[in-house]
This record gives structure tokens, C-alpha cells and sequence, in this order.
């Protein structure tokens, strides 16, 4: 294992979570309702997965485990802002403070427990292409399943008939209503799917990332998911691609730090964070890109009348 | 053929109904009780004891009134800060970071004059730490008015730079030459420490109180009272009145950013200058992001902050102390928390919306 | 009165139409808002293959009419019956596969799908052969639209024909068009007849909701008239006069009491010179080289089709928009240029503006209306060093109430509480008491009732004959004629010159309206 | 004075005094621990210490134990508390508490705080810190004697002076049995605890030829479970972490407080507790290595022990000159070794370690 292959293979899984995440929040984002729990939704689920898995070695119910404990979570959130017409910041940074708080509480005898590692998977013959072999195709199988699901996202938000209903409604619901859309029901189910996706990813950050247990383990991974859907334009593709940019900067700074180049570390772990601005204002200057993109109606609650 | 409809309907409120606007935090407060009563008999502990400890030990010392007061203040001064911004519909997300670079800032002085016995040590502080609170705010508004980049992401990322920047100094340029490289600086000079309200008996309750009563002070006067803050109030509820009226959209996000950020830089300094006496590693507990609660908690209203922030900082003291009488885990109180404010923001509907039976329409609406 | 549920068969021309049975009947129909009986006992038939106006003022009931039709919402009497049958509009889906579509005065369309996507939402098939029968269907009714664009693209004319070709495609047998020329450029609204008539030939029912008399008269079979929630009449609007139908739909005759023309020798209040704008909204004309003078002691009106950028204009004269500042010099005020100026230094210079939209802009609906004084009144003396004077506010805000006979809960009465016309004379009140010495006004009396237009346009005319200059932007010819002193036409961003108001007749501005500015030019008098 | 006032004053002294009349008979002894306590670490060594306290004392102590109290303006509130609760002897778990530790101290004389890794003492306030970088060497040794690629690498979370001490300490050990290391390699996590991180700068470091790993003050065991998982030998601080790489646990530098807070809550019961510094190493079985792997040879082995028994006699030091730092400096002179003042802020890198500090 080179250099090369650790930054550029290990983006995948360090990509991983934040793009479960991130593809989550872009879909409840998309139908117009901004969900800051994140952060709090995937510590919850890392937690419940990994006890999942501690206790019955299967990673799948972990998995299983760790998306159900998500999306009850969210449907907390769903029911706040919903429901109870909560402004959506507030909602989702007390949903995301519950969800914290559980998975501390919850995990606390499991404080650094280790777990087995999932294996990688060979492609077979593609994995023994020098180079590009172990960067593709020697990852594990939720690394490929997520690119999946992305690719499989971006298929529903432009090529199926409830993706394109998920889209206008976070553009304007009041025409969706209009035109017999039930706004509540695709909002809700949208929320869900973040849950879902969010516990997804906070279940491969506990239980095949690191795999290891521990309070307080995501470290603000959610929060760079809500900011990767922005940083994205709310296109699948272009998170997507954010996303494994935003693993390969972290990991190259490791590289670099361990190859011995005497770059200020601390200047190094910033880079991330300032390109997000950098590239964020880059596309934001384009307004029409963000007006065809952005769901117009995000954070704004919708209360159907008549 | 008629299909009435007996199903609830929420109808918008035309003002807050005072008696729901009452109801709330008894609500919240009721279903708080119970929700803990379930979670710490779980937990084997007896749930008197621990809400004992929650809501009434808080009280029943002059230390605990202190630690109240001292805990209270930087949330409320930050909400404060924010809850101009987020009437205007502007979301700094960052205060953390922003308390962050104004301690930093501020710790400057003391660490540079390190003997200094000036009167003038501690304003200067408190002009500096604001000031740069202020400046790092500002980048979020200059990005947010110069590219169109939304300030929720800019200050979030804002505070993982201020977070490595700090990490950088207390373990580089600003360490204390006399403290084995430990990461953190020298202790502040006496005159660099904001002065105890009491002195005596070990209540640390400061200077920052007394800074926090003001500033909410003049909080709930310029609310209610100036015309700058109706500009910002009709930014955020209304765009376009706002535009035909004249007032500018941009100075309402560089007023409520500004504004925020000094504030927060202001609780950094609050921290620094008061329990904490240095600078070092870890300046707040989440006080950036615990304020943005308080602020919504407060309804955004200066007094209502000022409520909420104690409310928030009678939990936490109350947590502490429940940790040590009932034995409860740590994590214990985060979950409280948020069954509090889950609850609270749950049962706020009531002030806006009002439920009838039937199925008329707006009243009014006619088409 | 006519009782529309016996058909009479003078009435309408083509034996055909009168003889088939009605395909859509409503009786008694009653629709109660709580402040307001929208809908009183309303009967009507609309048989297949004619063009059935409804006819009223804003407010009349009808919106709430079609609402029911529809299945928006519910009536709270009477009966619907379809082919016959009586049927329960549960919502808009049943009404669809009935076979009613329906095109909205404000478009339900999504910005940032493309036309067929938007299609596809309630008409069933694959994208690609939905894209397909768009094309047909766009070809076969002379409505030429490309599919594959995205909305977001398109111009008002383009997007109503996208409305009309998604009802089309769900080959329904009555089509509602509520208001359907409100929007549309006059050279469309050509389109749209041809459109309509093909559509009625080929046995198609429309329902044609409009206040617009003389378009009523030129395409539709029938029309019944609609007042305060009744029934009022149906006729032959072909052989109805138009005085007629405005005595039906007005319940009197239309006021035509003329103000005394002012003499036009003041002083140039207000200059614009070779103005020409970039709208960064793609759906928006640019304003192209405006030229015109506004003196003291005159009504200057700008008439015009919506969409034609008189709005665009509004925004800019009022500072709501402001050009950069080398060019500020082609909005002059009092010999000061002023077009990079803000609005509020604006009307510190005695400039006041009512806009258009009244909740939103003109006011702040959840604010009381003492708050909403402050929103331009400050000035006048509410504010003392950056603090509200409470007093001041309330005085001014019940000064207001009174002198405009305001309607409501008194000064800490929210916005949204009080009706359209209430709301639009309080804030032309409010701007009036700021003793603007140049007034824009854009709609002056869109939507409100005929007493407050009148009160309105009143007030208007007295602050000319104080002396002070005043813009009305209108798109209602019968008001211009009215008030103003001197008119001109704005059609696709471009203005004509301004003539004056007795020098020209209704017909040769309708054509300006439609580009042909030469129509008035010999009698210019600019 | 009668019977009666003597009997009187004794009820109200017992009443208003009960829980100190109680503490005269049970010593009332709290334990601020920074973390969650997990397997191994930190809090879990800490957390040893308090159950050797609670064994060894049985009767005669009552324990109050919170974790979970990092640094930062809330731990004084729950210092305060114990001291409110009566607490005669307070052992605080991080750096961070010294201030507001001191603070207690200076309030309450008659409680003796004990307090982790500082450097200021008072009357009642003593520290104890442990001589980490002594089985820092001796960990090092077996990474030296266990690289083929003659490549090490150290993950470290930042760069503080008994990091530094403890990394220095053991690439001297490593050269002194390899003469054939080359450059050991370093990555900063520039995090307090971050598992992700933490496992991918092991793997960093494995990409970079590393073939032997230091996990120092990980605060998770995230690289050492990574370690096995790639096959390549780890060292680590504090515990013995063989359950988290059964096959690839080289060696662990493993730290016991027990014998330090015995010593201490003996001194408070016997009136002899003063505000001193304790800095304990192998010599009172403080430190120690330990988990060491089967796969290092025999005479490996008994090298290694070997040079912990001369440490602990005193007849070898690891800091003994002469000693180069990076630039080739002399910091060390032959013939002497640092004292306890100069390992503690330990500010300069070895010859051999390829990264830099920050000034």
C-alpha cells in the first residue's frame, strides 16, 4: 500500500459516511425542509449499531439497527416541524442534542469496544490492475453499495415520477398541493430517508470505519454532510464527488504529514473547511445555478389551507 | 353531497394568545417531568432525587446562585447576540467559533503584558475580544453579501478554523514560556480577570453577570424600541416590504452577523477573563450552540432570552449536581436537555396556531 | 333576471349548442368564508362547445366559484351536477378525471423542471411520449412551445400555454381559464381566442372567468354575471352593450364623473431619460430607452398590458430597484438625479410609492398597522434618535384610519385582517400623509371594491390640484381615462410618447397597447 | 462546664457537624475522571487506581467517582460539590483541572486534592505524573528489534511536552537496538479524539513503509485494531492493549496508578499529606512494559526486561547523554542525563524523528 493508493482507495471509506449522510440531508433537502440534526441522528446510530453488531456479530443487523434508531429520530424531527410547525433550525439542533445525549447513554458500557473489521472485496481481475485496481475495486461492499445508492438517487431525483414530485415540492409546495400532492406525506418520507441514510452512515462510521466504539466518536461528520449538500448545489452527483474530495483532503493530509513534508499540520487540517467556503461562494455566484438547484422553499414550513 | 369535514384543522393565530404563551413552559416543563421520571427510574435512580437536584439545588446556595448566574451569562449574551440576526432571518450557526476568536484576541493583551497591573487591561480586552468576534462574523457576511454563499455553512466551517487556530496558539506561539509547553498560556494577571460581584465565599459570579444584565438590557430596549431593529424584523418577515421601504437587505445581514459575532466574542472574553483565567484548549462547552437554543427557547425576545438562558443554565448546574446525589451518567442530562426543548418546541404551537374542528378556511380569505 | 336553469334558446346563436343538454349544472350552490358568503345559491349551465363567461368585479364570487368547480374546495350547499349526474368534487383529481381542467391565473407551474416533466405530473405517461404529444398537441392548437425547455425560461404567454396544453392532454370536456388575458400580452391574447375558438368548435365547454368586458363580448357565447355572490343574470354578451354588462356586473352605472383637467405649467417634478434596463428576471421584458416629464399639478398615466415592464419601472422609479450610479442621471427629481439613490432617500426628497402588491410589499401582514406606518412614515416624526416615538406612530396610523375611512379593529389591528380595499386605502393614505410631492401609484385599485377605488382615485386627483405631480400605472383604461391628464403606453419594455388624455379615444390607445404607438402620433402632444 | 452543657454542645456539634463527625470515621474520597472509562486508557487506568483505593482501604473509605468531566469552567462546579458533599480527598483526572483544582485547594485547606499531571503544587494540592517515557524506551526497544522495513511510525495527538518526552524516549530505544532504523515518521492528528482519524493515520503511516506503530495517547483503539488488521506490530501508551490486536500487540508502555493513590490516601489518614510532586516510575512500580508479543525472540526479551530492571536500579537512564536533536545539536552532553525539570517540558526532537514542532 502506497501513499497514493492510502489517500485516493481510502477516500472511499472515509467518504463513506459523510456521503450516506450527505445524500440523506440532500433528499430531505430537496423536499424543502432543512434537518441540522445530523450530527446527532448519525451518533445515535453509530451507537445502537454498534452494539448491534457487538452483540450479535452481524454488521447487517448493525446496519439494520443503527438505520431503525435514525429514523425514529427523525421522525421526532418530522413531527416538530410537521406537525407542530417548529422552525426547522431549532427542531433539528434539539433532535440532534436527544440524539447525542441517547447515544452516550445508551453505549456507555460499551465505551471503547472494538469490533471485528468488514472484509474488502475483490473485483476479481479489476482489483489486480496496478494502481487503479486497489483504489477501485478493493473496498468493502457498503463502500460500493453507497455509490450505489447515490447512483441510484440521482436515477430517482431526474428519471422516475416521485423523484420529480420530491424535487417540485421542496420548490414550491403550495403549487404541489395544488395539484393534489399530499406536501406532509412526501415531506415526511423524505425525512425518514435521511434518518435512514444518516443512520446508515453512522452505523459504518462505528462499526466498519473505525470499528470501535467510543462517546462522541462523530466528531462533527454530520455537520460536514449538511454543509457538503450545499457545497454540492443539491446535485447527487456533484455531493458525491464533494464528498470523496473532502476524504481525500483529510487523508492527504496524513500523507503529507507522514511522508515528512513540512507543511504546518494544523494549516493542513483547516484546508478542507476553507475550500468548503471557497468553493462554496464559486457556485453561489451563480445565482440561476443555485435557483435551478437550490429547493426554494428549504426551511420553510408549509401548513396546507383549504 | 356536502362531505363536511370534522377533521382539526390548525388555524394561524392573528396575535399570540397570551394564556397558551403561559401554558408553554408548564407544558414543557410537565412532560419534561414525566419523560425523566421514566428515563432516570430506568437509569435505577430515584427520579426525585435527580429533579431535586435539577430544579431545586441550583438554589439553595449563594456558591449555587453564583455558578447560575455565571453559567447562564454567556449563554444569554450570545443568544442575545443571535436573536437579532435570527428575527432578521440570518443564521449564524458559528457563535462558537466567534467566542473562540474574540477569547483568543482578547487573550493578547494579558498574555503580552503579563505584568501589567492597568486598569485599562481589562476594557481593552473587552473592546478587542468583541472586535474580533465582530471581524469573524464579518467573513461570514462578506461571503454571504459580496458571493451569495449561505452564512449557515460559512460559520459552520468558520468554527473548525477558529477551533484549529486556537489549538495552534495554546500549543505554539501563545503557550506559557513557563508552563512546561503545556497547551494553554500563562494564568492572566489579576488585573486582566474580570472582578467577583461578592467578593468572598467563593461565588464566582462576575463582572460578565453584570456586563450580560446590561447588554440584555439594552437588548430588550432597542427590541422594543428602536427603529433599527424594526428594519431587521421587517428583513425577515417580509423581504419585499423591506426592499420598498428602503431598507437595505445587506446591512441587515452584516448588522445581525456583526452584532452576533460581537456578543459571542464578548462571552469568549467572559470566559477567559472570568472561571477559566487563560487561555487554553477547550474555552467553551458548546456555549455557541447552546445559546442558539436559548435564543429560540427565549421566543427571541430579549426577556424571554434572559429567562431561557437561566432555565438552560439551571439544567446544566442541576445536571452537575445529579450526577454527583443520584449517580446518573453524564450523558443522562444531554438527554434531558433534549426532551426539554423537543417538548418545548412542541407545545409552542399552541401560542401560533389555534385548533378548531371543521373545515373553513382562513377567516377572511376570500377569492 | 334570467333563471339559467331554463336555458333560454335566444339566447344564444348556434342551435347546436343550445339544443345539447347541459354538460355541467350547478344549483343553489352556497359557499360561506366566516367574515363573508363567497357564494349565494348559484345556478348555472355550461353546455359542450360553448364559451361561458362569468362576469364580475373582484370580489364577486367568482374564483370561489370555479374553486368549487374544481374541487379546491367544498361547497356548503346546493348541488353539482355533471352530464346529469350529481357529483361530489371531493378535489382537484376528481375533477380532473371527470374531465374538467383548469388554468389558473396564477400558474401552477415548477420553475426548474422542464414543460414536459411539469406536465407529467398530472397526466399520465412516459416522459418521452408525453414530449411527444405536447408537440402534437402544440401544432394542432397553434400554441408552439418546446418541450423539452425548462420553465424557468419562458415568458408569461409560454407558460399559459403550457397550462393550456397540460388541460388539453387530459382531453377534458370543460375548461375553466380564470382571468386568463390578466397576464397576457396583448398580441397573445390574439392566440389565445384562436386557440379558444378551435378548442369550442371541437364540442370543448369553457368557462371564461373575466372582469374584462370587451373580451367577453368579443368571444364569449354567454356570460353570466356574478355580483356580491349572486347571480345576477346570464346574456348574450354578443348583444349585450358593454355599458349594459358594467351596469349588471357593477349594480349601477359606472361612474363617470370626470375630475376637472388640470393646466399643465408646473414645474418638472419628475424626469426619466433614455432609461433602459437589464430585468435579471429571465421572465421579465427589459425596459428599453423610457423617456417621459412630470409636472406639477398633473396626472401622468402609464397604461399597458401586464408583463409589459411596467412593474419593473414601478421598481425602479420607487428606488425598490436602483441603476448603478453613472447612470444615475436618467431618474432626475427636482433637477436631482435620484436613480442610484435607495428608496428611503427617495422619498426624503418627497417622493412616496404605492406598489401593486399590497401584502408583502405595501404592507407587512403580520404587523400591526401602527408598525406599518413606520415602514415609510418614520420620518415624520416617529423616530427620534433611532428610537420609535409610540405616540407619534399611533397618532399618525389613526389619522390615517380616518382621513382614508379605513375599515378595521382600530391602529393594533394586524395587516392581514383587513380586506383588500381597506388595506390598498391605508396604505394610500399613509403615503398621502407622508405629503409626497411626487406620487407613483402602481394599480391603484386592482382588486378592491368600487367605493374604495373611488375614494382612491379621488384622493389622487385632489393631491394634483395641490399642486404636486403623480404617476398611475395601471392597466385599467376606464380608470386612466378617468384621472389622468396625460397617458402614455408601455408595450414589451418600451414606452410610447405620451399624449394627452383628452387628445386621444380608448380605441387608439388599445392599439398602442398592442405596439402600434403611431396610433395616437399625429395628435401627439408631447 | 456541667454535663449537661457538654452534652448539649456535643448534639449540637453532631448535628451541625454530622457529616464531618461521620468523615473523622469514613475517609470521604472523590474521583474526577475526564472521560468515559473504557477497556483501556487513560480513564481506565484511573479508574483502576480508584477500585485499588476502594479495596484497599474497604471500610474505612467512602468513593464517589463521576467521569466524564473534561476541562473547561464545569469542572470546577462538580470539584465544588464534592468539596461541598465533604469530601476529604479529591483526585482529579486531567491537566485541564489544575486551575480550577489549585482554586479548590486554596478554598478548602482542609482537603487534600491530588491532581494528574500538573506542574504548580500548594499546601493541600500535590501532583503525580508518571514516567511514561521511561517504558517509552523500553517499548521502543521492541519496535527496534521487530522492524524490517527499519521504518516507525508514531501517532501522536499534539505535540505536548510529555509527548514529545514519551516519542523521544522511544525512538532512542528503537536506535539503540537497530542500527539500521531509518527516519521514523510522524502524524499529528490535530484532534483531541477522533477514532476515524486516529485509524487513518495508522494506515497513513503503513503506506509510508511503516511496519511498527506507536499509538501515542490515542484516546481510542482505533489504530491498534487497525494495526492488526493490516498486519503490521503496534506499540501503545498506557494499557496493555493485546485484546485489540491479539496477533500484532508488540508492546505496551502500561502505567498503574495504584500505587501512587495508595500512598496518598495513606498519607491523608495519617496526617502526613503535603502539597508535593510525585513523579513515579518502573522504580515504584508505576510503569512498566507489558504485552509484550511472542514473536519477538527470547534474548529480545530478556534485553528488554533486562533494561527495565537497570532503569529501575537506577544504572541506566533513557534520557542519558549524549543526545543530538534533529539539527544535530547537542542536548544532552555525554556523561549526563536530563533531570526531571527538562523531561517535563520537553521541547525538542531527537536525531531520527521526522516532523517538527511548533514554537
Amino acid at each position: 500500500m502506497d501513499a497514493f493508493v492510502f489517500v485516493f482507495g481510502g477516500a472511499f471509506m472515509t467518504a463513506t459516511p459523510l456521503l450516506l449522510a450527505a445524500l440523506g440531508e440532500l433528499t430531505v433537502e430537496k423536499s424543502g425542509v432543512l434537518n441540522l440534526s445530523v450530527e446527532g441522528m448519525m451518533a445515535l446510530a453509530a451507537a445502537i449499531a454498534f452494539m448491534a453488531t457487538y452483540n450479535t456479530g452481524s454488521h447487517l443487523l448493525g446496519f439494520a439497527a443503527g438505520a431503525v434508531s435514525a429514523m425514529i429520530l427523525s421522525v421526532v424531527f418530522a413531527t416538530l416541524v410537521l406537525f407542530f410547525m417548529a422552525n426547522q433550525v431549532a427542531a433539528g439542533l434539539a433532535t440532534g442534542i436527544l440524539g447525542l445525549g441517547l447515544s452516550a447513554l445508551l453505549a456507555r458500557s460499551y465505551e471503547a469496544f472494538t469490533l471485528a473489521p468488514l472484509s474488502k472485496l475483490d473485483v476479481p481481475l479489476l482489483s489486480d490492475i496496478p494502481i487503479l485496481g486497489p483504489i477501485l475495486f478493493h473496498q468493502d461492499l457498503v463502500v460500493y453499495l453507497t455509490i450505489g445508492i447515490g447512483v441510484g438517487l440521482i436515477a430517482f431525483f431526474y428519471r422516475t415520477r416521485a423523484g420529480l414530485i420530491l424535487r417540485v415540492v421542496g420548490e414550491n409546495p403550495h403549487i404541489a398541493h395544488s395539484l393534489g400532492f399530499s406536501v406532509m406525506k412526501i415531506r415526511f418520507r423524505a425525512i425518514l430517508f435521511g434518518g435512514f441514510m444518516a443512520g446508515l452512515a453512522g452505523a459504518y462510521a462505528s462499526t466498519v470505519l473505525t470499528p470501535v466504539w467510543s462517546q462522541g466518536m462523530i466528531v462533527g461528520r454530520g455537520w460536514i454532510a449538511v454543509a457538503l449538500v450545499v457545497f454540492g448545489t443539491w446535485r447527487p452527483l456533484r455531493v458525491m464527488m464533494g464528498a470523496y474530495f473532502f476524504g481525500a483532503a483529510l487523508l492527504g493530509e496524513l500523507a503529507v504529514q507522514s511522508g515528512g513534508i513540512a507543511i504546518s499540520s494544523q494549516l493542513m487540517t483547516c484546508m478542507p473547511y476553507v475550500l468548503t467556503i471557497i468553493v462554496l461562494a464559486v457556485v453561489s455566484r451563480d445565482a440561476v445555478r443555485i435557483k435551478l438547484n437550490a429547493p426554494v422553499s428549504l426551511g420553510e414550513n408549509y401548513r396546507p389551507i383549504g | 353531497m356536502m362531505t363536511p369535514m370534522p377533521a382539526w384543522r390548525m388555524v394561524p393565530r392573528e396575535q399570540p394568545a397570551v394564556k397558551a404563551l403561559a401554558a408553554v413552559p408548564l407544558v414543557t416543563i410537565g412532560l419534561t417531568i414525566l419523560c425523566s421520571v421514566i428515563l432516570f427510574t430506568a437509569l435505577g435512580s430515584s427520579p426525585s432525587v435527580v429533579l431535586y437536584n435539577f430544579f431545586v439545588d441550583p438554589f439553595t446556595s449563594a456558591y449555587n446562585i453564583g455558578e447560575l448566574l455565571i453559567k447562564a451569562s454567556p449563554l444569554i449574551l450570545i443568544a442575545q447576540g443571535l436573536a437579532i440576526g435570527f428575527r432578521a432571518r440570518i443564521w449564524n450557526i458559528g457563535a462558537e467559533g466567534q467566542l473562540t476568536i474574540g477569547a483568543i484576541a482578547a487573550s493578547l493583551i494579558p498574555i503580552t503584558w503579563s505584568r501589567s497591573e492597568s486598569a485599562l487591561i481589562l476594557p481593552a480586552m473587552i473592546l478587542l475580544g468583541a472586535t474580533a468576534g465582530l471581524a469573524w462574523a464579518g467573513i461570514a457576511a462578506f461571503f454571504r453579501t459580496r458571493y451569495n454563499a449561505n452564512e449557515i455553512i460559512v460559520t459552520l466551517m468558520l468554527n473548525q478554523i477558529a477551533f484549529q487556530l486556537l489549538y495552534y496558539l495554546v500549543t505554539g506561539p501563545l503557550r506559557d514560556p513557563m508552563g512546561f509547553n503545556f497547551p494553554q498560556s500563562a494564568p492572566f494577571p489579576d488585573a486582566a480577570l474580570y472582578p467577583p460581584l461578592f467578593s468572598g465565599a467563593g461565588v464566582r459570579a462576575n463582572l460578565s453577570v453584570l456586563i450580560t444584565i446590561l447588554v440584555s438590557l439594552a437588548a430588550w430596549i432597542l427590541v422594543s424600541k428602536s427603529f433599527s431593529s424594526f428594519r431587521l424584523l421587517v428583513g425577515g418577515i417580509a423581504p419585499n416590504a423591506a426592499r420598498y421601504a428602503g431598507f437595505s437587505g445587506s446591512r441587515a445581514i452584516w448588522i445581525s452577523l456583526l452584532v452576533g459575532g460581537a456578543a459571542a466574542g464578548l462571552a469568549g472574553v467572559g470566559e477567559i477573563a472570568g472561571p477559566i483565567g487563560k487561555l487554553q484548549r477547550i474555552l467553551s462547552p458548546g456555549y455557541g450552540f447552546a445559546a442558539i437554543i436559548v435564543a429560540f427557547l427565549g421566543g427571541l425576545h430579549p426577556l424571554g432570552i434572559v429567562m431561557a438562558g437561566l432555565f438552560m443554565a439551571v439544567i446544566y448546574i442541576g445536571s452537575d449536581s445529579a450526577m454527583l446525589a443520584a449517580d446518573i451518567p453524564t450523558s443522562a442530562p444531554v438527554v434531558f436537555q433534549g426532551f426539554i426543548l423537543v417538548f418545548y418546541l412542541a407545545a409552542h404551537v399552541f401560542v401560533r396556531y389555534e385548533f378548531r374542528r371543521g373545515s373553513s378556511l382562513a377567516p377572511g380569505r376570500r377569492t | 333576471m334570467i333563471d339559467p336553469a331554463k336555458p333560454r334558446n335566444d339566447a344564444v346563436g348556434d342551435a347546436e349548442r343550445t339544443c345539447s343538454p347541459a354538460l355541467l349544472e350547478m344549483i343553489g350552490i352556497t359557499k360561506c368564508y366566516p367574515a363573508v358568503v363567497a357564494n349565494d345559491g348559484i345556478d348555472l349551465q355550461v353546455r359542450p362547445g360553448e364559451i361561458h363567461a362569468i362576469l364580475g368585479e373582484n370580489g364577486a364570487g367568482k374564483s370561489t366559484l370555479m374553486k368549487l368547480i374544481f374541487g379546491v374546495a367544498t361547497p356548503d350547499g346546493g348541488e353539482i351536477r355533471w352530464k346529469g349526474q350529481p357529483v361530489s368534487m371531493e378535489n382537484p383529481a376528481t375533477a380532473r378525471s371527470l374531465g374538467i381542467g383548469m388554468v389558473f391565473q396564477h400558474f401552477s407551474l415548477f420553475e426548474t423542471v422542464s414543460i414536459t416533466e411539469n406536465i407529467s405530473l398530472t397526466v399520465p405517461g412516459t416522459l418521452q411520449d408525453l414530449s411527444g404529444r405536447i408537440r402534437r398537441m402544440s401544432e394542432e392548437f397553434g400554441l408552439p412551445i418546446n418541450p423539452d425547455a425548462l420553465v424557468h425560461n419562458l415568458s408569461v404567454g409560454e407558460r399559459q400555454r403550457v397550462e393550456i396544453i397540460r388541460c388539453l392532454l387530459q382531453e377534458p370536456e370543460l375548461l375553466i381559464l380564470d382571468e386568463p388575458t390578466s397576464v397576457l400580452p396583448l398580441p397573445y391574447v390574439r392566440q389565445l381566442f384562436a386557440t379558444l375558438r378551435r378548442l369550442a368548435e371541437r364540442g370543448i365547454a369553457i368557462l371564461y372567468i373575466s372582469h374584462k368586458l370587451e373580451e367577453i363580448r368579443e368571444i364569449c357565447h354567454r356570460a353570466t354575471i356574478l355580483r356580491q355572490g349572486r347571480v345576477r343574470g346570464t346574456v348574450d354578451p354578443a348583444r349585450t352593450s358593454a355599458s349594459e354588462l358594467a351596469r349588471m356586473m357593477i349594480g349601477r352605472e359606472i361612474p363617470h364623473a370626470r375630475h376637472k383637467r388640470a393646466s399643465r405649467s408646473g414645474r418638472v417634478h419628475l424626469r426619466v431619460a433614455d432609461l433602459s434596463y437589464n430585468d435579471p428576471d429571465p421572465h421579465s421584458v427589459d425596459l428599453k430607452q423610457i423617456s417621459f416629464e412630470v409636472r406639477a399639478g398633473e396626472v401622468f398615466g402609464i397604461a399597458g398590458v401586464s408583463g409589459n415592464g411596467q412593474f419593473a419601472l414601478a421598481r425602479l422609479l420607487s428606488g425598490e430597484e436602483t441603476l448603478p450610479a453613472e447612470e444615475s442621471g436618467r431618474i432626475v427629481l427636482f433637477d436631482k438625479p435620484i436613480g442610484s439613490m435607495g428608496a428611503e432617500d427617495r422619498r426624503a426628497r418627497g417622493l412616496a410609492f404605492v406598489p401593486e402588491e399590497r401584502i408583502g410589499r405595501g404592507a407587512v401582514p403580520d404587523l400591526s398597522l401602527s408598525q406599518n406606518v413606520l415602514l415609510t412614515g418614520h420620518r415624520k416624526g416617529m423616530v427620534r434618535r433611532g428610537f420609535i416615538r409610540r405616540r407619534q406612530r399611533d397618532r399618525f396610523a389613526e389619522r390615517c384610519i380616518d382621513e382614508m375611512d379605513v375599515r378595521c379593529a382600530g391602529h393594533r389591528a394586524p395587516a392581514t385582517s383587513l380586506s383588500g380595499g381597506n388595506l390598498q386605502k391605508f396604505i394610500v393614505g399613509r403615503e398621502l400623509l407622508l405629503e409626497p410631492t411626487t406620487f407613483v401609484v402602481s394599480q391603484p385599485t386592482w382588486g378592491i371594491d368600487v367605493g374604495a377605488a373611488a375614494l382612491v382615485r379621488q384622493r389622487l386627483v385632489d393631491l394634483r390640484d395641490a399642486g404636486n405631480a403623480i404617476v398611475v400605472i395601471s392597466e385599467e383604461l376606464e380608470e386612466l381615462f378617468e384621472i389622468s391628464d396625460r397617458m402614455a403606453v408601455m408595450y414589451e419594455g418600451r414606452m410610447s410618447v405620451p399624449v394627452a388624455t383628452t387628445s386621444v379615444r380608448p380605441e387608439q390607445v388599445g392599439q398602442m397597447m398592442i405596439g402600434h404607438f403611431d396610433a395616437a402620433a399625429p395628435r401627439q402632444t408631447a | 462546664m456541667n454535663v449537661l452543657a457538654k452534652t448539649l454542645t456535643g448534639m449540637a456539634l453532631s448535628i451541625v457537624l454530622s457529616s464531618s463527625a461521620l468523615a473523622a470515621e469514613k475517609l470521604k474520597i472523590g474521583f474526577i475522571v475526564p472521560n468515559p472509562i473504557g477497556e483501556v486508557g487513560w480513564d481506565h487506568e484511573l479508574d483502576r487506581g480508584r477500585q485499588a483505593v476502594a479495596e484497599h482501604f474497604g471500610d474505612k473509605a467512602e468513593i464517589q467517582a463521576v467521569d466524564s468531566v473534561g476541562e473547561g469552567p464545569d469542572s470546577t462546579r462538580v470539584m465544588n460539590k464534592m468539596a461541598a458533599q465533604g469530601a476529604d480527598v479529591i483526585f482529579l483526572g486531567s491537566f485541564g483541572h489544575m486551575n480550577d483544582g489549585l482554586k479548590l485547594a486554596r478554598r478548602h485547606p482542609d482537603i487534600a486534592v491530588i491532581h494528574a499531571g500538573g506542574y504548580l503544587q500548594h499546601d493541600n494540592f500535590a501532583t503525580y505524573a508518571v514516567r511514561h517515557y521511561e517504558g517509552a524506551y523500553l517499548a521502543g526497544m521492541a519496535a527496534g528489534y521487530a522492524t524490517e522495513s527499519g521504518t516507525i511510525g508514531i501517532i501522536a495527538a499534539f505535540p505536548l511536552p510529555e509527548v514529545v518526552g514519551i516519542m523521544n524516549s522511544y525512538v532512542l530505544g528503537a536506535q539503540s537496538v537497530n542500527p539500521n532504523l531509518g527516519d521514523v515518521k510522524v502524524v499529528w492528528m490535530n484532534s483531541w479524539f477522533d477514532p476515524a482519524k486516529n485509524k487513518a493515520s495508522a494506515e497513513s503511516l503503513v503506506s509510508q513503509g511503516a511496519d511498527v506503530i506507536f499509538s501515542l495517547f490515542p484516546g481510542t483503539p482505533s489504530a491498534v485494531a487497525a494495526a492488526e488488521e493490516m498486519g503490521v506490530y503496534v506499540t501503545v501508551t498506557l494499557s496493555d492493549n493485546t485484546r485489540f490486536a491479539p496477533t500484532r500487540h508488540l508492546a505496551a508502555i502500561q502505567v498503574d496508578f495504584r500505587p501512587i493513590y495508595i500512598a496518598k490516601v495513606q498519607e491523608v489518614m495519617d496526617g502526613k499529606f503535603t502539597g508535593n510532586d510525585t513523579f513515579a516510575g518502573i522504580k515504584d512500580d508505576a510503569v512498566g512494559v507489558a504485552g509484550l508479543s511472542p514473536d519477538l525472540a527470547d534474548e529480545q526479551r530478556e534485553a528488554i526486561l533486562a533494561k527495565q530492571e537497570e532503569i529501575r536500579s537506577g544504572a541506566f537512564h533513557p534520557f542519558q547523554g549524549p543526545i543530538t536533536d534533529r539539527e544535530g545539536k547537542v542536548v544532552v552532553a555525554a556523561g549526563t542525563s536530563l533531570d526531571d525539570g527538562a523531561i517535563k517540558g520537553m521541547n525538542f526532537l531527537v536525531g531520527g524523528i521526522d516532523t517538527t514542532l511548533p514554537n
